[in-house]
């Protein structure tokens, strides 16, 4: 517990391993106690889905005409938190921005986990779920293709080239790591990290193929990054109701993914310097960095809201126009309401630096944030499809204890995906610290030992 | 039960087995024993039958598969239908098939009703009836039987005679008494005529619902809309004269409010008009000598200007026709109203021409409400002993709760009802022996003079029942002692007393009998009598009415869903909105928004309705349209025991008959539905009603388009300009085949749900039940909408029929990830099931919203399950679904148009929306022959696509209805 | 290590709930019908090759009907009140028809509840019964292994094409593509119809 | 062993071990593995002058060129199998088979630059190599230099000259 008490001296090299091994000892009670409620959590949540597969999907509260709701609104938004893990190690690392190092792995994992939330709501959602492999273009004996026009199948694209990529992009990162991990365990964790370190040692042309590997697949997943939410936003683009379909959503969902992104990785990398005592590693700069960017991707969001307001006004489209002063007046304004806070205002106070710098103040905004950006989804979900072309059909969607409890078990199974994660793995990445600390030099200011 | 199930159940029923044996193992197959010459497995028989829904007689085919009905359409070649049905003769198949069916003959034991055997039953009955017979009181047997005019009644009189009871009771409800005592009085003729509607220039209606139930729904909605639809720059005019907006005053040109019981008044008061405009001979002076057009204006709350321009506009029509009836023409003055339609008639040369007395109406023969009112009076007092309800039959529900049957009942010793499924007369009785379903049983029926409809066995009984016939015969030659072949009733069997008595009828015919069966009777051209009006003085005044002073007028309207609540067991009835409000399941009470805003009561409250005879509880539904001293409900609504599953509570009487008080109009006898005021008291409580539409206001959209009339004839003759194309980025579509298309004429649709009930049947779309279906998952295929423009209590009110599309550019089917949807070859947007993984994207993007998602496994209870067209999949939970505009049948059209060599023609392939449409809104053919009607109609000048800006380029296409500004 | 005993528990827990989640969701998959023996030994072989029958003899409804039919049992008993009378599954067929009773046949032809077949429309293409039913004629009961197999799905999915087994989608499409390249003929490829 | 002999010097500092190697360079000695617990940028200077650029790269331009030309085959091909039309839209419709096509090269080109990085690094490597210590992943830097063993003592010289903190051969 050395270098943390002592913070005017930046930790080195063995420090480094010593405080992220130090995360990786057998839990506490309060993390065992977390497990548990979560655990439970996702068992009701698990028990929801069996109902509904078995009641059929008239057990959530869909209804004709909104027949996408909750589900997936939560699929957007978990696709939403996946972008800030790939953005920060693919984009940042591409600009060379050192702060990323000590957040990215916990971002990635994030990223990863948040997909693999993410990827379950197409399943909940779908009537006959048994049969959603008619999804995936497999060879079969009657000669049936899925229809690639469908932004469906884009997604299921994008969405199973994104998890691919994002975990290639994560393990790749963790081999050295976990290599550290080896030298540093006994017994059968030894020999299982042994297994994943795929033998790795650090040397010079195992480090030169890394090196390049590394850049050449953040290169790719820079793009796919962008794609991705593209896509996605293609779901509701491409189809003809009013307040779906506009040319303005892939850019508009790609910074609210980032903007949610962000929080999401404050959310859990407050607590974890909290508790793991990682002030050295996690510092007020780094803090500091990210509330900038909360900001930024906050105000582009508050540009993007101004821009769909004023299209759907200055088009003269009459459905669009009816669309957009039902929900900012009728039965769901208080969830649009509700979002520009989120969204818009509480941001705003990251604009003073003590605010950015403040673990509390960070925490709440990010909370808000999150609440806010799952609204923006539901408020584009929802109301768009419960006030839409047809007056005959209109009609107000009413969530059920089903469909509730579903997704509130996909936040369970995202948190004890991630507990899982930092008790196995360095939720630090032990060489791009190691990178970034001051070299050890013998002649140097800094050097010592 | 799966739809192709049935091959097996069938085959096992060369004799008459029971549904019930159904359960077999999924993988059996079994053959006939002994093969049927009229049945081929896979190939429908089509047997001709008489519809008995309701007195007006339509001519039904039933489609039978394997030895079941799964369908039922009007028969063509009727002279009353030509072809149409209306909803309730489409869902008359779930009363064959109700779940609730007596499983056979029952008896009250101990309070509950037990199986018995039928010798058990029948020697109850003819052990009673003989006692009494004995004992010389076969007076005190009375018979009460819904309207029969065939054989049946013949037979059923010579055993009353036989058996020296009371003569037998025709009881209907709806029995337009008054019609019969004003014809009585007007032109000297105890008959209700037949009303040739298509003939007329100008129709007044004073209340008269003739869309909804009035005489003979299906003849006179078809025959209004060829008198009153657009054609080649024809129309006629409809004025409807009703305190409430019904269906009927929906469909008119001009609806007049008028305050209840002010009919008479008017009609009076608008011949006053005609004769003072010239437009009347000055000889009807006599009849409105004290009338003053203003004062009636004041007493009807209809202005002046308005009379005089009914006036005008009715007295210049040659002819016109003038017809009276509803509840509002029902009260103690209801003759003398219907005396003054009558000269209004006369004046205007309608008798003879419009109004053609000789094919007289069957409802002619009701006996009137005073005679049955009478009969109740002698049961109170106890002088019946024995009282044998025939089927269909129901008075304990139907008859005033001021007359109190079920007291009188309870006084009688041996109440026997025929019904075949419990309703609030079986619950009084003490024996049951249920008749056969009419789809089951031999029997004629006259709807009018001329026109005899030969009923035969359409599919042996679902459930263990005797027809009523047999059972006469049987307990007669028991209490008589006779035997068959013997005596005054020899007959074994009704069905050879039928063909017996047939045989006159079909002297000289070779092959006469076959010949009836298959066109479904015997029909010939019945000359109009000629008759002179006797003009009189009329004391038309307003109806006494029961009950508060300070009430509100209590309308008792038949409700064209259920009728007298005969036909309410069938659950697609259920949830086949009522067109106007839209609301399903449960009944509600109108109330004017005035009333509602005084007492403080909105749109879903239960609110107590209160008569000096009874209260009933029911959900409010606020009104613009309603006259401010009414309250209006509808009759007929009531729950089968197996209705709980869709309905979710204990079911609360919703009967306003009730209400009403034992009184009639004394020079007619008939019934006073107007003849109570009531109160409305807030209970606290709140049950929404189950509405389908969200809003009747289509906000600027133009989904109902209308043109007026002066336009609509300048367009007819000089062509449409010519609107822009819609310009596309790709090819247009290759048909290598046919292309299939839909025209609906909005200007001819009625609003009558008919389609709606029809297309259930045929695609197997189940019953969601209250809940569900209030909130928007109602599995209909098609749907009726309302959509009203202009003042909220004055309205226009365009009926949209909406149904799949089958867009050319469908939004629905390249956002479909696995081709589940997709454009066929011929023009369709083909909806493949065991593709459809349900993630409903479709649903969402389609605009019109008429994708169906099955949110549940829906069940279909036994014995329903029997129904499901075996040409149609039935949909499992998570898939989505939608109208295919009866692909079925389009298979099945151009199969037999390869049979015979040739291309599909028009008329080869009927939807079932189409077929049973009364007016024929609808037509389906082939877009791609310029010669076919479709084609014709798509290129009309009225033709329209809803949303066209959407550029969908739907295959179906609307036409305008025509609207006549102020007529 | 008590901490990770319960984490270890959970987790199994979880693993039971999504197992019984992955069998309640398969379970809802329609079953597949399985072949059992007939009530009676019918050779089709001896009505056929011996005495030469029409298969449409018996099977009368093939040709203006969905169904093929299966013969009335008045209608086996027509010939068989005289033919063979003595036999013991001929006794049985005799039993059957004493008593008015159907005779329970197993079904080994079946399409799926979703799919459309019409016998007639094949027939009148000119089809043979053998085409799809095979050489019927020498057999005794008819015995066919139809609809999907797992092996077969399995060979498909690594990208072998083996020939579909009888009765499944890609066979009847083989067919029909097959019969529209060669002879001209116009066999439906359109989904809906044969699935609506 | 018989030919050549592995010396192994491990360093704690940066600065001693790009000394180490500079003065091995100077002395001819190329044919070292230099281990380091992260990338060092100035031990890859004095490293790289000698090497070619990681072959990596290949693998992902030939990866991220098939799935491109996979997506389009994949969705061409398919659509033609059964020629349906949806909403009115081309058989092959080719911009939205383009997302398809853009996924499938980012996929294919990322699986492709694993590959590479597998195979050139020769991942995964059962056995420890001779010259590896633990401390590599923590906080040592280690230079093994494989030479003849008679120029063992020399090579030894150089690295303790260099700093090195234990010199020992392998």
């Amino acid at each position: 517990m050395s270098v943390v008490t002592e913070r005017h001296r930046p930790p080195t090299f063995a420090d480094v391993n010593r405080d992220v091994l130090r995360t990786l000892a057998t839990p506490g009670n309060l993390y065992f106690g977390w497990m548990c409620v979560v655990g439970l959590i996702l068992t009701a949540g698990i028990l929801a889905w069996t109902y509904q597969i078995y009641i059929g999907m008239g057990a959530a509260g869909k209804r004709t005409p909104v027949m996408w709701a909750m589900y997936i609104t939560s699929f957007v938004f978990w696709i939403g938190i996946g972008h800030a893990g790939t953005l920060i190690s693919a984009i940042l690392y591409l600009f060379r921005a050192r702060w990323r190092t000590s957040i990215f792995r916990a971002a990635e994992a994030m990223t990863i986990f948040a997909v693999m939330t993410a990827g379950l709501f197409p399943l909940i959602h779908a009537g006959r779920m048994w049969f959603a492999y008619f999804l995936l273009p497999y060879w079969n004996q009657r000669d049936l293709w899925p229809n690639f026009r469908s932004p469906l199948v884009w997604d299921v694209f994008a969405i199973s080239t994104y998890l691919s990529i994002s975990t290639v992009f994560f393990i790749v990162g963790l081999i050295p790591d976990v290599a550290a991990l080896r030298d540093a365990s006994t017994g059968w964790r030894r020999r299982i990290y042994a297994m994943l370190a795929l033998g790795w040692e650090g040397s010079d042309a195992q480090w030169r193929h890394y090196r390049r590997a590394y850049g050449l697949l953040a290169a790719l997943a820079t793009p796919l990054v962008l794609s991705v939410h593209s896509v996605v936003s293609w779901d509701f683009a491409m189809a003809l109701v009013p307040g779906w379909h506009s040319t303005l959503f892939a850019p508009f969902f790609v910074d609210g993914a980032i903007f949610s992104g962000f929080a999401m990785v404050l959310v859990l990398i407050l607590p974890m310097r909290h508790f793991f005592n990682l002030h050295a590693y996690i510092q007020e700069k780094h803090l500091d960095a990210m509330g900038k960017l909360i900001l930024t991707t906050g105000l582009v969001l508050t540009y993007f809201y101004i821009c769909e307001i004023f299209t759907s006004w200055y088009s003269g489209d009459h459905f669009e126009r009816a669309s957009l002063f039902w929900k900012v007046t009728k039965s769901y304004a208080w969830a649009l309401w509700l979002m520009y806070f989120c969204n818009c205002i509480s941001p705003l106070i990251l604009f003073w630096k003590r605010a950015r710098t403040s673990p509390v103040v960070l925490y709440v905004v990010s909370v808000l944030v999150l609440i806010g950006m799952w609204f923006e989804r539901f408020n584009i979900i929802v109301p768009s499809l419960a006030h839409d072309f047809y007056p005959y059909t209109w009609g107000i969607y009413v969530p059920t204890p089903t469909d509730t409890m579903i997704v509130i078990g996909s936040f369970a199974w995202f948190f004890i995906l991630f507990l899982g994660f930092i008790r196995v793995m360095p939720s630090l990445s032990i060489v791009e610290v190691k990178e970034t600390l001051p070299q050890p030099l013998k002649d140097g200011a800094h050097g010592h030992h | 039960m799966k739809r192709r199930d049935f091959f097996k159940i069938v085959t096992t029923s060369g004799a008459a087995a029971a549904v019930a044996g159904c359960q077999q193992s999924a993988e059996r197959i079994l053959p006939l024993v002994v093969p049927n010459e009229q049945i081929v497995p896979g190939v429908a028989a089509w047997f001709s039958t008489v519809c008995r829904e309701c007195p007006a007689g339509c001519g039904v085919i039933a489609r039978n598969r394997e030895g079941r009905v799964v369908k039922l359409e009007g028969n063509p070649d009727h002279p009353v239908n030509r072809g149409a049905l209306c909803l309730r003769g489409q869902a008359a198949l779930q009363g064959a098939y109700h779940p609730d069916r007596f499983a056979g003959p029952q008896q009250r034991q101990g309070g509950a009703l037990r199986a018995v055997s039928w010798d058990e039953a029948l020697k109850l009955v003819a052990g009673k009836i003989g006692e009494l017979r004995q004992a010389g009181r076969s007076k005190a047997v009375a018979l009460v039987t819904q309207l029969e005019n065939g054989s049946l009644a013949v037979l059923m009189d010579r055993w009353t005679q036989a058996l020296g009871t009371r003569p037998r009771v025709s009881l209907e409800p709806f029995g337009y008494e008054a019609i019969r005592a004003a014809n009585r009085i007007v032109f000297n003729r105890d008959a209700i005529p037949h009303y040739a509607f298509e003939e007329a220039e100008v129709i007044l209606s004073l209340g008269a619902d003739f869309i909804e139930t009035w005489l003979s729904n299906v003849s006179y909605a078809r025959a209004f809309k060829r008198m009153h639809g657009f054609r080649e720059g024809r129309a006629g005019t409809f004025i409807h004269v009703e305190p409430r907006q019904s269906l009927t005053a929906a469909n008119a040109d001009e609806w007049v409010r008028n305050a209840p019981g002010t009919e008479g008044l008017l009609a009076l008061a608008i011949l006053r008009a005609m004769i003072d405009e010239g437009l009347a001979d000055r000889r009807f002076s006599e009849a409105v000598a004290g009338i003053d057009v203003k004062k009636v204006a004041e007493e009807s709350g209809v202005s002046a200007e308005t009379i005089k321009h009914i006036a005008t506009l009715f007295g210049r029509a040659r002819p016109g026709l003038a017809v009276g009836g509803g509840v509002a023409v029902t009260g103690t003055n209801a003759t003398p109203t219907l005396v003054a339609i009558n000269l209004l008639n006369a004046a205007t040369g309608a008798p003879g021409r419009t109004i053609r007395f000789g094919p007289d109406s069957a409802y002619g023969k009701v006996t009137p409400y005073g005679e049955v009112a009478q009969l109740v009076q002698a049961m109170a007092k106890g002088e019946i002993d024995v009282l044998l309800v025939g089927p269909r039959t129901n008075p304990a529900f139907t008859l005033p709760g001021g007359l109190k049957f079920a007291d009188a009942a309870r006084k009688v010793g041996l109440v026997v009802s025929f019904a075949n499924q419990p309703d609030e007369t079986t619950a009084l009785a003490h024996l049951v022996l249920p008749d056969t379903h009419w789809l089951e049983t031999w029997g004629d029926y006259a709807p009018r003079e001329g026109v005899i409809g030969l009923m035969q066995p359409t599919m042996s009984p679902v459930r263990d029942a005797l027809p009523m016939g047999d059972v006469l015969l049987r307990a007669a030659r028991a209490v008589l002692g006779t035997e068959e072949g013997k005596g005054p009733l020899p007959w074994a069997s009704f069905e050879q007393y039928l063909k017996t008595a047939w045989e006159p009828l079909l002297r000289g015919q070779l092959d006469g009998w076959q010949a009836a069966l298959q066109q479904g009777g015997v029909w010939r051209e019945t000359p109009p009598a000629p008759v002179t009006a006797k003009i009189g003085a009329v004391q038309a005044s307003r109806p006494k009415l029961d009950g508060d002073p300070g009430g509100l007028v209590l309308l008792a309207y038949p409700s064209f869903r259920f009728y007298d609540g005969r036909a309410a067991g069938a659950a697609w009835l259920q949830e086949a909105p009522d067109t106007m409000t839209q609301a399903v399941w449960e009944a509600w009470v109108e109330i004017a928004r005035e009333t509602a805003t005084k007492l403080g009561i909105a749109q879903g409250d239960v609110v107590r309705v209160s008569s000096p005879h009874g209260a009933i509880e029911l959900p409010a539904y606020v009104s613009a349209s309603l006259h401010p001293s009414a309250v209006a409900i509808p009759i007929g609504h009531r729950y089968a025991p197996y209705h709980a599953r869709y309905v979710a509570g204990s079911p609360t009487p919703m009967n306003p008959v009730a209400l009403l008080p034992a009184g009639a109009d004394p020079a007619s006898g008939a019934a006073a539905y107007l003849g109570v005021r009531v109160t409305l008291t807030k209970t606290g409580t709140r049950r929404p009603l189950a509405i389908l539409q969200a809003t009747h206001d289509q906000d600027d959209r133009e989904l109902a388009q209308h043109v007026d009339l002066s336009t609509a004839r300048e367009q007819a003759l000089r062509g449409k300009p010519k609107e822009h194309e819609f310009l596309s980025m790709y090819p247009p579509q290759h048909y290598p085949g046919y292309r299939w298309g839909m025209t609906i004429d909005v200007d001819q649709c009625v609003g009558c749900q008919a389609c709606v009930v029809a297309c259930q049947a045929e695609n197997n779309v189940p019953v969601v039940g209250k809940a569900q279906a209030a909130y928007g998952r109602q599995q209909h295929w098609l749907r009726i909408e309302r959509w009203a423009e202009g003042r909220p209590e004055r309205p226009l009110n365009v009926f949209l029929p909406m149904l799949c599309q089958h867009c050319e550019v469908a939004p629905c089917e390249p956002v479909c990830p696995v081709f589940a949807a997709y454009r066929t070859e011929e023009g369709l947007n083909g909806q493949v099931y065991n593709r459809c993984v349900g993630t409903r994207y479709c649903g969402n993007n389609c605009p019109y919203h008429v994708r169906r998602f099955n949110w549940y496994d829906q069940e279909f209870p036994a014995p329903l399950d029997v129904q499901l067209n075996p040409d149609v999949t039935v949909r499992q939970l998570g898939v989505m679904e939608k109208c295919t505009m009866c692909i079925q049948r389009i298979v099945a059209g151009k199969d037999r148009a390869r049979d015979e060599k040739r291309s599909v023609r028009d008329g080869d392939i009927l939807t079932a929306c189409q077929q049973t449409c009364p007016t024929q809104a609808i037509t389906f053919g082939n877009l791609k022959d310029d010669q076919s009607e479709v084609s014709k109609l798509a290129h009309s000048p009225r033709a329209y696509h809803v949303l066209e800006e959407l550029g969908t380029r739907p295959s179906v296409t609307y036409l305008k209805k025509v609207t006549r500004g102020h007529a | 290590m008590r901490a990770k005993a319960g984490v270890g528990a959970l987790g199994l827990a979880l693993l039971a709930i999504l197992v019984f989640l992955a069998v309640s969701s398969w379970s809802r998959q329609p079953a597949a019908a399985r072949p059992s023996v007939q009530p009676i030994t019918f050779p089709h072989n001896v009505h056929v090759q011996t005495y030469k029958i029409d298969c449409q003899y018996c099977h009368a409804d093939a040709r203006r009907s969905e169904y093929a039919g299966l013969p009335s049992v008045a209608r086996c008993m027509g010939c068989h009140k005289i033919t063979a009378a003595d036999k013991p599954e001929i006794k049985k067929l005799a039993g059957y028809a004493a008593r008015s009773e159907p005779i329970p046949w197993m079904r080994i032809y079946k399409v799926p509840e979703f799919t459309y077949f019409p016998h007639k429309a094949h027939l009148r293409a000119g089809l043979s019964c053998q085409t799809c039913h095979g050489p019927v004629e020498t057999m005794t009961t008819v015995g066919a292994r139809t609809g999907p197999r797992l092996a077969n799905d399995l060979l498909n999915l690594v990208g072998l094409r083996p020939a579909p087994p009888p009765v499944t989608m890609g066979w009847c499409i083989e067919c029909h593509r097959r019969e529209n390249a060669a002879r001209g003929m116009h066999a439906p490829l359109d989904c809906v119809t044969c699935h609506h | 062993m018989a030919t050549t002999e592995t010396v192994l010097g491990v360093f704690a500092h940066v600065d001693t071990t790009v000394r180490a190697l500079e003065d091995l360079r100077a002395k001819g000695y190329h044919d070292l593995t230099v281990y380091t617990p992260a990338p060092v940028h100035e031990i890859e200077e004095a490293l790289e002058r000698d090497r070619p650029v990681s072959r990596v790269r290949l693998f992902t331009l030939i990866g991220a060129l098939t799935g491109t030309a996979s997506g389009f085959l994949l969705t061409i091909w398919s659509a033609l199998k059964w020629g349906l039309v949806t909403g009115g839209k081309p058989i092959a419709s080719i911009p939205p088979y383009v997302v398809i096509a853009f996924e499938l090269t980012i996929l294919f080109g990322g699986v492709a630059t694993l590959l590479g990085l597998v195979i050139l690094a020769r991942l995964p490597r059962l056995r420890p190599s001779a010259a590896y210590d633990p401390r590599f992943t923590n906080d040592r830097f280690g230079v093994a230099v494989h030479c003849a063993p008679e120029r063992g003592p020399s090579v030894r010289q150089i690295l303790t000259t260099a700093g090195a903190e234990e010199v020992g051969a392998r």
